[in-house]
């Protein structure tokens, strides 16, 4: 049983005009890749990664996109949220030289797990993407920690002018990597993963959350049925190359199958 | 292995009496499958419903020592989607399934009884007794008799396969509504759908945890209910029951036998232990049947059943 | 610290809302006073009947995950001897005492009620919903409107000490209940009894754990429940409710406060913790009460209570 | 929550006429004095003290004397039996020079005892008395163990002539004691704490026991409201001077009083 824990904000920072970071001043004792449930008991409850998580305090970072985040977005520095979690399976974290492949708003999850790759001594090189450089985001974190990065954006406004797919495409050819980790929207992962045949990788995959806790069936991911809140959101390679419905589809609140 | 764990349930052959119930992983084709690989005997969909429904807001689902509330409210993607789930499934797996229905009057439950008529599956449950859509649509049908009955009798009509009748344990009295299911033709019993419903508050907040304010109880700690009208309906009513609430092992699995269940549902447990619990269970019901030398399941004895004065 | 916790209840001043229930650590004056001590505002009588009762023979309870079930048998000295308890008590201690009582019908209803009209005790609660002597007295009164009317109406005639009606968990509405007793002039309502009843078998030995088969459930397990339903009571009927069912800790006692309590028992907690137990919950009170800013317990909101259609 | 134990009964000692030991394969965390509650399901469920307790097995050891005993007296070995516990106080244990004092049928409990003190490097003496040689229990268990003892018997019939209470009365005053244990009657107890004016002892005291886990109320002891299946039945010399209860009455199954 995990239990619920209902704290104040600590700080809101501004990342974009529609990426916030919510600060919270708890030992939560979570590993990079989990997530947690976010929730005002008015405006339901969703599942959010966690961006920061340090021995006093963590974070999440919320992209502004429908009720929920607008909601969220209206919070003040200690208003009160109740989370419960952390939920989910994480990403293994490597000692060697690996690659971190993030695509918008599903970039700060990487940034814990920066933290605890070079924690770990491995050598880190991040592949941050984004349409265009106002939605690029984390940029000043990433900057103040010891690894490699690269900045693309598909309009060129800053860094090259690529995709992450791209980019990771072109790095994997020069240099010589022993993992691959991403996070992002489903269709790069997608288009990724055909770039990673001789690589071991880890996956973020975000599916429809309901109870969080394994037990509604909301998340499960065709065909292996796993539960996307417990045996993800991080899957590794052998498992996502048994997913027929990754890349295809998702299901909705109700069930009903969404294509990309 | 298998062998020994083999039940008869309404002139099927079942390989193992693990029931995934209702509600539990069941929104896929690849849940329902997962469920089977693991163990399970018989699988069950999601109550489905006429129209697709997104069910409640979150929060869904609050914890407590012991079990936990839910109020899904209901989510499924519709009969039509819902049924291609289960066509998908039996393309590959030949383990029988149980469909789920939900309405709130007798020409859905109709409606809805014609369409897995013509499915693949082999057995219809109908959820009298959800206690999660309150707000929605007032008392469970599973607290009146009169209700029961007429809602059986009328699905009896519309399919030939076996009807499975889920009620409410939230009843000072069990057996009138058992009896109205029997005499209007109910072929099996599910006992028991969630306890309560029940409410927890967040203090700091000020607000009930659940969006939908109450939801139904399960797991553990409402094993002791199901065990009594479990006990209570085999002891007077004459139908094969399939015994779910609070299992989690196969101890558990031989005390709902004992009590009168055919079929065990497990639920709330894959929660804590992920589908391979059902191996685990299956192991430990072997295990027992050992110790106390049983060759099969069905060789243990149920408890002796006094009939007992109303 | 006192001060902070003190509450109103039917025109007296109560020093702290946590109430003793009944049959819980009460069969002698001692217990009660060890319940003052530590802590406790008021404390419960054991349930009094017109004779003496041995109870059921043992096992008379059995634990499970989140709670534990009990089948005294409302064993008490009867209430010439329980009364004699209570002036034991009262030669030593202020602190209020409810007198509970139990009988199967009006007629010893008021003749217990007039013995304790007579007595120092200041309140009278009417156990309407003992689940456990099922198979002597039948479905407990509390399920019938009727019978609930007509028994607090006959009390009242007896007393004029306030009357407490405790009502039963185990209906699938509780407002009509509530509302029989308000007209008949209940003074407040004590929700809840043990829910159930529940049943665990011993499977070895293949038989009932508890000696009287079915025993009615209490601890932690069954908060959700009296939250729901005192909630809903409070949101409806204007009597002042003693919540009960699970607490063991002062985050639960503000969750029954904002639920709609206005005293809040401890019974199965004392099992897990002993009487300290109540100390313990009135520093997490205070706590609480420091950490959100309020002076008083009062001061503290109930959940804003949108009256819902039935 | 402890757990309930179905156990077979391993072997069954028949100690005196109506004494018998029932042992089980078991291994129980207890300690001297504790208690476990025994049933068959069919004649109700009684508290009955450790009598042995080893690493793999234990042992209670019963009088019949009314329906439950009668009834445990027809088990046969291999028979199941239900128990729940250990339940309540223990008795400390010492290392010093220690006299145990035990009467009838309540003498078992102090074997645990012993073992327990001379583990402890504790210098044991023990009285082991009854009403007559039949009644004798244990002899020859306390016969094997390293520690002085005492027989009596009211009529002589084995060891000396006199009560638990004389003789205890007298090897005080010759012997220099640091500690008393004793278990037996209510009013041998009784008379034998007048004697214990200036040295601690602890006594093992029984009450009617229904729950077991301090819940229901049954077993409690005027006037300090302890429970005697969890503060009990062991009680030293502070808690039992405030007894008023003590020596004069207890209640029975209804909470009546019932004067001894
Ligand atoms: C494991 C996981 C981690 C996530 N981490 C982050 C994060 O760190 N930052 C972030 O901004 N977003 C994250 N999300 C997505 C976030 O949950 C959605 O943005 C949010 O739920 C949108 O809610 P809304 O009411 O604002 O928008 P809506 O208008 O309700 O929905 C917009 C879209 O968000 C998604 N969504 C809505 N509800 C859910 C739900 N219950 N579960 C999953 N997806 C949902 C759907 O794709 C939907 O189309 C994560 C999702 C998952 C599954
Ligand atoms: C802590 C404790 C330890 C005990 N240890 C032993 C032991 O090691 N060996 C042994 O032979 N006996 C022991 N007893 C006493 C034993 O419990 C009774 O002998 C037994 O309950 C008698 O049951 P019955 O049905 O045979 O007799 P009954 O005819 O029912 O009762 C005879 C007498 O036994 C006592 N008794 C009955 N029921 C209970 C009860 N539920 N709780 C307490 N006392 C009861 C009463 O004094 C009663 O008058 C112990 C009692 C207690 C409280
Ligand atoms: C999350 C969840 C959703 C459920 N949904 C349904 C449902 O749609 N239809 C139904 O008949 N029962 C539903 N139930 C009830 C279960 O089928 C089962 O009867 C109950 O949970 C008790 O079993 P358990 O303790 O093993 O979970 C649901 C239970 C849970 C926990
Ligand atoms: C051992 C036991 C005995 C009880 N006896 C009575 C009783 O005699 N009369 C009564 O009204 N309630 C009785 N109850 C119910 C309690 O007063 C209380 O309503 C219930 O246990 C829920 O609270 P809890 O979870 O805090 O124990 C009893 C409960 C227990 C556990
Ligand atoms: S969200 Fe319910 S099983 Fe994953
Ligand atoms: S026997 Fe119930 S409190 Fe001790």
């Amino acid at each position: 049983m995990i239990k619920r824990l209902t704290l104040k904000i600590a700080r809101i920072e501004t990342e974009t005009k529609n990426v916030k970071t919510f600060h919270f001043s708890h030992k939560l004792e979570a590993e990079p890749g989990q997530f947690i449930m976010v929730t005002d008991y008015e405006n339901g409850e969703k599942p959010f990664s966690l961006s920061i998580c340090e021995l006093d305090h963590f974070a999440i970072t919320v992209k502004r996109i429908g009720d929920f985040t607008n909601q969220l977005f209206q919070k003040k520095c200690g208003d009160y949220l109740s989370i419960r979690g952390p939920y989910g399976s994480s990403f293994f974290v490597s000692k060697k030289k690996v690659l971190l492949v993030g695509g918008g708003c599903a970039v700060p999850t990487l940034y814990f797990l920066s933290k605890r790759l070079l924690s770990n001594n491995a050598d880190v090189t991040l592949i941050n993407g984004a349409k265009t450089k106002d939605e690029l985001i984390f940029v000043d974190k990433f900057h103040s920690l010891f690894i490699q990065e690269y900045f693309v954006t598909d309009d060129g406004s800053f860094g090259e002018k690529a995709t992450s797919v791209q980019k990771a495409e072109e790095i994997l050819k020069t240099d010589n990597f022993s993992f691959v980790y991403a996070s992002g929207p489903e269709l790069m992962l997608f288009a990724l993963k055909d770039k990673l045949k001789k690589i071991n990788y880890e996956f973020l995959l975000e599916r429809y959350m309901k109870c969080a806790i394994g037990v509604c069936g909301s998340c499960t991911i065709d065909p292996l049925g796993i539960r996307m809140c417990v045996e993800g959101p991080v899957l590794n390679r052998e498992k996502i190359e048994k997913l027929t419905e990754f890349g295809h589809y998702h299901r909705d609140a109700s069930g009903k199958r969404i294509g990309f | 292995m298998h062998k020994r764990l083999k039940i008869k349930f309404l002139g099927s052959e079942i390989d193992s009496p693990i029931v995934l119930p209702a509600g539990v992983m069941d929104m896929s084709f690849s849940s329902l499958q997962d469920a089977i690989i693991n163990g399970a005997g018989i699988v069950t969909s999601k109550s489905l419903t006429v129209q697709p429904r997104a069910g409640h807001e979150g929060p869904v689902v609050a914890e407590f020592e012991g079990g936990m509330l839910n109020a899904m409210g209901l989510c499924n993607p519709g009969i039509d989607d819902g049924l291609k789930e289960i066509e998908q499934f039996k393309t590959n797996f030949a383990a029988p399934v149980i469909v789920s229905i939900f309405a709130t009057n007798v020409h859905d439950f109709m409606q809805l009884a014609k369409k897995v008529d013509h499915s693949s599956a082999e057995f219809l449950e109908l959820n009298l007794s959800c206690p999660n859509v309150f707000d929605e649509f007032g008392i469970p049908l599973a607290a009146s008799p009169q209700q029961v009955f007429e809602i059986i009798k009328a699905v009896k009509e519309m399919t030939s396969k076996p009807v499975i009748a889920k009620l409410s344990p939230n009843v000072h009295a069990i057996i009138p509504i058992a009896e109205s299911a029997q005499k209007a033709g109910a072929d099996a019993l599910c006992l028991i759908n969630t306890v309560g419903p029940g409410m927890l508050i967040d203090i700091r907040m000020r607000k009930p945890i659940l969006k939908n304010k109450f939801g139904g109880m399960s797991g553990p700690c409402i094993k002791p209910i199901a065990l009594k009208l479990i006990y209570e309906v085999h002891s007077k009513i004459g139908l094969p029951i399939i015994g779910t609430g609070g299992v989690q092992s196969g101890e558990d699995v031989i005390e709902m036998w004992m009590a009168g269940a055919s079929l065990v549902g497990v639920g709330t447990a894959v929660h804590y232990n992920g589908m391979n619990i059902f191996t685990k269970i299956k192991q430990e019901i072997i295990q027992f049947l050992e110790d106390q030398n049983y060759h099969l399941l069905m060789d243990v004895p149920r408890l002796p059943s006094q009939v007992r004065e109303k």
